[in-house]
């Protein structure tokens, strides 16, 4: 229950680079990387808020990379 | 050139391929007198993913309206460029923008890196339709410059009509040889 | 623990990414809805999405519920045929405000009459954006449309209001920007006995941005956070000043009898009230 | 509050002198309606006001929705949850249901819709007969939709194709239409209502597969995908855009066209079993009166009183309107040398019946549509006529 | 915003690149529309923007209404004040404006309705072309109604059909249904606007009597009563109920029949003037191919490449879908063998040919309903498996 | 002078008596609804009747005006074409409870939001008075009706809020029995610009009566004179003594633009706007 | 007594005609077993003015449901009796209420005055139509007494069934003889 | 303008005896007749207040008789 989760992850596939994790971060976490995808850039400075999964209208940003991975098959 | 020309213009929303389909088709059939079909994509798979304008253009009446193969095929992004390469005619003409997609090579296949043209030649981005329109025209005739200019003035918001000469003709001044 | 709720609960033979446009608001409010749901507990099977026709009604898609996509306009209509002939069943309806308002508006105020017990979504992003941006009957005066190119004419409906005065237990509204308030108001909401309505706003970056200059995702994001004002707030301001403000908050909260609940009732009633009626 | 009464009969058989209206409900009950959603209308009212107080009564609900676009629309998220459901109406809500009712059609939604006609178009002749709706029964909705349509001409038919509608809609999952007439559905005659063991009451098919498996248009079960209910462990999305056969929507050309013929054929294939029609007195006739609904009744007296005078007149009625099925005047014997199409409407039917019989033959319509009910002796009296035998 | 410019020809014409829905709206001014009122729907949106646009520049007016059934509502209420109206919709908005459509109908109301048919049932294929609204076009509202129904190949014929939609609806105060087509409504080409004085314009025709002996369904003038404005000096009442020649409601058997009979004899016995069709190539055909719409260019492709073959191809296109005229196939040349009736639906009006056409000639129906249009390909391809021909 | 001024405006073609049962309150709305536009100096040519479907909605046919008699539902959606169409008109809507807020819903709330100029009476019988006495949703709860066998469990919708919420700008109730309060409001009402509600309770003695045992013809118009309260009298009242009361008086009275007028403006605009298309 | 006969029992709303038919209907069908078609009229018309409910009896299958002309009238109003006697048939019975109607004397005439009889001899005025009932039955036969009582108990308030049964026997023991 | 009307009128033929006037008058000037339908007692009681004609869902009470007769001719 009060496990931290240990990583974020963009699932790129998904993003449509809205930048919305990017901007509304309030520990300027997720920034944009070289490929115009956002990236997490200091884990360590996450607050665990979920802003960024709530507000990233892509369901791209992610906690456990395996079980989403799944969803892409049909 | 042909009597008959079958065209697919593509890339993905917001890359101006509709108006660019428009300017054609009006140069073409009002000041060439050619006889001019022009469809486009619609819809919610309009939003966000590939987007197309097609155009016959032909010196007899048009029957058909939609090409479901094609003599000229641009395109300006990768899934545009995978989802419509199979279409082309044997001996037609693509033409791509290399800045933004990865192609293979061959007979007719003409990459240019039009968005790049656009930004740093002519100086705006969104000109790349625009400098694209002048490829096509210098490399297929589809459709006559004159007439090509004469639609895109009566387009463009007033005050860009310096900066959209200059992209067409830009665009219909490059050299290019197909990249075999 | 911080979770992407959202993703146990996307259908598993559905592709992605969805359909919506970058940057539009409408991924935001189902994965609301969804984490909403979650909360409570609902079971997958027991919780029915129901919508109608538009870019916000093509949600239910996604997401691994039973679900009915409707005819324009008509999804609390459906819905509450589903409801009644199942009153176990958890009911949310995602609408627009063409949907909802618009074509659906005569439903939407009966439903709120009834106070039937169903959650109705309205993704408010005062455009009909699947048809190509025309006003909606919650555009601004002055904003422009499709069909508004001098300007739209028309008042907008306030829909808090309209659902109070038509009856509804619950009613708020959220934005798209502010998610974990939306997530509240919608847990409220189903949790709630009655008919809800959860308004949100929320951006259409490609049409109402297109007709109205209004930038782009992050733009409009940031439109929608810095008007928005609580109900406190506004009772502050005058008229003039609230004009163009996003007022958010509980409008109304409150304990009518809901209908299917009182038709069993009545159930029990007439089932008492057989009488033989074989009398030959 | 119920103008009728119920008895039994000596084999127990429940037995009344109902009215038409009074008729379908209670057969509706004994087809298993658990929900009905409606909107009051001359001259279906009276289906409602008894829905209204007898669904309760056996564990179903009613509910008057705010009109008949909605009313339509409860009754298939209903029947999404498995129960059976009905709603009725009359010409100007049959309009006004007709865009749901496509949606059901399209996605095999089983449920029943009568629609007791009245004069038309428009307002129209509000309290008088018709059959103006016999052609918007299946071309009412847009775009191409496979429709079942029943027409009654007693009180004891409407018994009987009430709860044929329903076994249809549930067998075929597919909207059923009950085209009544104001004239059937006010009379009022002795109806026997069968008992359990003389009726067979069909609910739909389900699924035995996995839940993981399950696909709401599946069809490898054959054309008609077996149903499950919302609220079951069978979770699953419909659509009213073109859908594979996860329910999800689809423009890939094959699948639309896939599933366009499925539920067409699903219907077309089954013509004959669901195609419901008597014959009177045809074996020998020169002469032959085709109709359905209320007309029937006079058509069987013009026939009884012109055989009397010498005249081969048999009588063919049709109980099922849609499908409308070929071989029945395709097959016709051939010394029939007339055909007439009692209708009251300005001529639908005979359309269709135009357009199948091949061979030459007289075929005319008669047509009454001032509002009145047709007699047998005006029927008499045309065919007399036209006949140059008016004595 | 519009998407088109206009620019004017050497003869001075109004020339254009324009789709066939802007098309549509700029012919309607030209008739003289002046109030439009609708809701949008794909594939028609494009009317209403442009009306939206250009109707208060030429002091007409535009609303967007809150659904289709008050749009219809609307222009049928703007008509009495004796203004030009239009609404424009596609499918699921077609089956919504039935109910009022039919009041039109019976109450003799100008108006045009655009439908832009899209792939149905339902929701269906909101994006792709269909032609699968033919036979609701005219059953779609219920009891009889008389309905006057156009159908364009060209954005070129949209403007000649706009046009005559409007006079039509004038001349014979009867409501017109413009069937467009999604790849009509959607295709740019070229257009020639007329000049006026190419341009016939009819306007309803008014009363000369006396406002107090005004009746506003006189029948002493013709089966087409004179028209009076709401507002002018004529003061009327109208009803969806069955009326007399005072608009007053009445349930006089014969009154009611003298209506119907007059309101559709007004429509029938003017088919020929009302049927508009073309024939390419038919003088010599053994093959006919009979279409409307868009796939009329297939099938003019299909005939010209055929042709190339050797094969006797003709093309019959129908301008006008209804009223339906039989004449036209009873006419037909002997010599043709075969009739091929090309329809983006399931086979609709191929129904009505097959019940016109008594000689023994094969019919057969040439469908394509997945959501793509029909090519010449496609069609010179089944025509040649049908003849045997494939070489 | 005393003038039984409704004579000047009954249709000479037509006979009378009318066709509503003996004490009905539509002949007395009717006749209030003509004084009205009498006081007001209204020409009859350019006065316009609109009504849907129900007994009330027959009410025009006896009357001189130009009159559209249209179908369920919609007289509010033929009254915009109409007034639209030519905004010189004096539209007057007379609808019922069942065709103004139940199947015409829609098009009251969307008249009120865009404020048009018009001005619709509701004769509220709360009941389908036409089809034989259903519940209508103004209909109290408990109250029998041939749908509601068992009382009625649906809330009814309060007239006047609904409208104001919806935007209208005047907003008022009456009663058949204070005929004469009833003229004054509909006066008002037309003479306001921009959309006008008048909710009229008016008796159904033949079915509310049966359904209900409320008497005959003078026992429910005494019921529902002992029954009516004026707004500051409700003010006053608990929710629970307000229960059964009729409150009447003028719930909005505001100056929201109007339609048609904006409209006009429009136009203005646009005209100005025409560029000389013709470029070639 | 005859196979097949027509009957319309005519009056004014709320004078109980409905009911009647019904009565007399569900008599007929279900306790003489005969074939029985009962409609009436509908709708705004049925509304204060004439009011009507129309049976056919018959021994044999019941074709049309509506008589045009008929055997048997009843008429309780003035209007009625205006609009309905030209409708009888040569030999038919017409039953008129004389405390109501204005009428003509003529064969098969038979006026009696019936809600004078059932407010003064049974006490209640509503009960008229009972009374018409037990008339009609001991005139015509065309439905049996039995039959007609118990279908009359089966559909009347309960504690009201002594009024009830009073006021058909009342009718039926009357004595007349047509008033020609 | 100030003219006082001299007299009421019923018209019995349009009447449906709802007896609102005889009801509702505040000054008892109308009363039920011997033939059932209302009748005009004694107009000088009668203060002009119209609610009788308001009332009357008929149009049965006028004020001149000779303008309405014309109204039943068809
Ligand atoms: C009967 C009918 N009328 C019109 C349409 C076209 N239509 C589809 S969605 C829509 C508007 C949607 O607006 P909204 O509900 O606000 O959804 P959004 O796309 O803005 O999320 C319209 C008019 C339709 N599908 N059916
Ligand atoms: C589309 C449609 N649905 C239903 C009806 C039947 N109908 C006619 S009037 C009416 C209700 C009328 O109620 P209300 O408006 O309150 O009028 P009232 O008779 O009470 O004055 C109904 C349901 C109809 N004519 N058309
Ligand atoms: S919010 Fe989501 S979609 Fe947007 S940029 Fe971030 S990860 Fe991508
Ligand atoms: S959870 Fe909050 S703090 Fe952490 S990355 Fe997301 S938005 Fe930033
Ligand atoms: S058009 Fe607007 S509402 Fe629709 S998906 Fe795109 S951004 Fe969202
Ligand atoms: S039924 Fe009621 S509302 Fe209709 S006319 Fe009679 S009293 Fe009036
Ligand atoms: S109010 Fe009118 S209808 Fe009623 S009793 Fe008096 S005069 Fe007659
Ligand atoms: S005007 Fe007033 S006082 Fe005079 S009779 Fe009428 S109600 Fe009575
Ligand atoms: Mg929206
Ligand atoms: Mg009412």
């Amino acid at each position: 229950m009060a496990k931290k989760t240990k990583y974020l992850y963009i699932k790129k596939n998904w993003c449509k680079q809205c930048m919305f994790c990017v901007e509304f971060c309030p520990r300027d976490v997720i920034e944009v990387g070289e490929d115009g995808y956002p990236r997490i850039v200091d884990i360590t400075k996450c607050r665990e808020c979920t802003l960024c999964i709530s507000l990233c209208p892509e369901f791209a940003i992610i906690t456990e990379p395996e079980v989403t991975e799944q969803l892409e098959v049909r | 050139m042909k009597n008959f020309y079958e065209i697919r213009l593509s890339g993905s929303g917001g890359q101006g391929l509709i108006t660019m389909g428009m300017i054609m088709g009006e140069a073409a059939a009002l000041f060439d007198h050619k006889y001019v079909v022009q469809t486009q994509s619609y819809g919610p798979e309009a939003r966000g993913g590939a987007c197309k304008a097609e155009l016959i253009i032909s010196n007899s009446r048009v029957n058909n309206p939609k090409p479901i193969t094609v003599d000229i095929l641009l395109t300006l992004s990768q899934p545009a460029y995978d989802k419509y390469i199979p279409d082309v005619k044997p001996g037609g003409i693509v033409i791509i923008d290399s800045s933004l997609v990865k192609y293979k090579k061959g007979k007719g296949v003409y990459p240019l890196p039009i968005t790049t043209f656009a930004e740093k030649d002519i100086g705006l981005k969104v000109t790349a339709n625009v400098v694209a329109l002048g490829i096509i025209c210098s490399l297929t005739k589809v459709v006559s410059y004159n007439a090509l200019e004469r639609a895109l003035l009566n387009r463009i918001p007033p005050g860009t009509e310096n900066i959209n000469k200059k992209a067409l003709s830009f665009g219909k001044s490059l050299k290019f040889k197909d990249n075999i | 623990m911080m979770q992407d709720i959202i993703h146990q609960y996307l259908r598993p033979s559905k592709k992605f990414p969805h359909v919506w446009c970058p940057g539009c608001g409408d991924g935001i409010v189902l994965s609301a809805i969804v984490r909403a749901i979650h909360s409570l507990g609902k079971s997958k099977n027991e919780t029915v999405l129901v919508s109608g026709i538009g870019c916000s009604s093509r949600a239910p898609v996604y997401v691994d519920f039973p679900a009915l996509h409707g005819t324009h306009g008509r999804a609390l209509a459906f819905a509450t045929g589903i409801k009644m002939a199942n009153p176990e069943l958890t009911v949310v309806v995602i609408t627009g405000d063409g949907d909802g308002l618009a074509i659906g508006g005569n439903h939407f105020i009966h439903a709120c009459r009834r106070n039937i017990d169903i959650t109705a979504v309205v993704f408010n992003n005062s455009i009909y954006g699947m048809t190509g941006g025309q006003y909606s009957p919650t555009m601004k005066v002055n904003d422009y449309g499709a069909t508004a190119p001098y300007g739209n004419i028309e008042r907008p409906f306030d829909v808090c209001d309209l659902a109070s005065a038509a009856g509804a237990n619950f009613v708020a509204r959220a934005t798209a920007y502010h998610a974990i308030m939306l997530e509240k108001f919608i847990k409220m909401g189903i949790a709630k006995k009655g008919l809800s309505i959860i308004d949100v706003i929320t951006p259409c970056p490609t049409l109402y941005s297109f007709y109205n200059k209004a930038g782009k995702n992050i733009d409009m994001m940031e439109s929608i956070r810095d008007r928005t004002i609580t109900i406190q707030k506004a009772e502050q301001l005058s008229d003039a000043e609230k004009e163009d403000k996003i007022v958010v908050g509980i409008f109304a909260n409150r304990d009518f009898p809901e209908y299917t609940g009182i038709y069993s009732d009545l159930m029990e009633r007439a089932k008492r009230s057989v009488k033989d009626e074989e009398l030959l | 509050m119920l103008f009728y009464k119920l008895y039994k009969d000596e084999q127990g058989r429940k037995v009344g002198f109902l009215q038409g209206n009074e008729a379908c409900l209670e057969a509706a009950l004994i087809a298993g309606l658990k929900f009905f959603a409606g909107y009051p209308i001359t001259p279906s009212s009276e289906i409602a006001a008894v829905a209204a107080e007898k669904l309760p009564m056996y564990g179903g609900r009613f509910i008057q929705m705010e009109d008949e676009l909605s009313s339509m629309a409860a009754i298939v998220g209903a029947s999404m949850t498995g129960k059976k459901t009905m709603t009725a109406t009359s010409g100007p809500g049959f309009s006004l249901k007709q865009e749901n009712l496509g949606y059901a059609c399209l996605n095999e939604v089983p449920c029943v819709i009568v629609n007791v006609q009245r004069g038309g178009p428009s307002t129209g002749l509000p309290t008088q007969v018709s059959q103006g709706d016999v052609m918007q029964a299946k071309w009412g909705s847009h775009g191409d939709h496979p429709i079942i349509a029943l027409s009654p001409s007693s009180v004891q038919e409407v018994v009987e194709l009430t709860i044929q509608a329903f076994n249809f809609a549930e067998q075929y999952r597919n909207p059923v239409v009950l085209l009544m007439d104001e004239t059937v559905a006010h009379m009022r005659e002795k109806i026997v209502f069968p008992l359990a063991e003389e009726t067979e009451i069909i609910n739909r098919h389900h699924s035995e597969v996995d839940p993981q498996k399950y696909k709401p248009f599946d069809t490898s079960f054959g054309d008609i995908p077996p149903f499950e209910n919302f609220g079951s462990e069978y979770r699953y999305f419909i659509t009213g855009l073109i859908h594979d056969e996860y329910g999800y929507p689809t423009t890939k050309p094959l699948e639309v066209k896939n599933l366009l013929d499925r539920i067409h054929r699903k219907i077309n294939d089954h013509t004959q079993q669901l195609s419901l029609f008597e014959q009177y007195q045809t074996e020998d006739a020169e002469t032959l009166i085709i109709s359905y609904g209320s007309p029937v009744r006079s058509c069987l007296g013009a026939m009884e009183a012109g055989r009397k005078k010498g005249m081969k007149i048999g009588v063919l009625q049709l109980k099922t309107i849609w499908p409308f099925n070929p071989e029945i005047f395709t097959k016709l014997p051939s010394k029939i040398k007339n055909i007439y199409v009692v209708e009251l409407n300005m001529g639908q039917l005979i359309l269709e019946i135009e357009r199948v019989i091949k061979r030459k033959v007289n075929i005319q319509g008669i047509n009454k549509y001032d509002g009145l009910f047709i007699s047998d002796q005006e029927i008499l009296k045309y065919l007399e006529q036209q006949q140059g035998k008016k004595s």
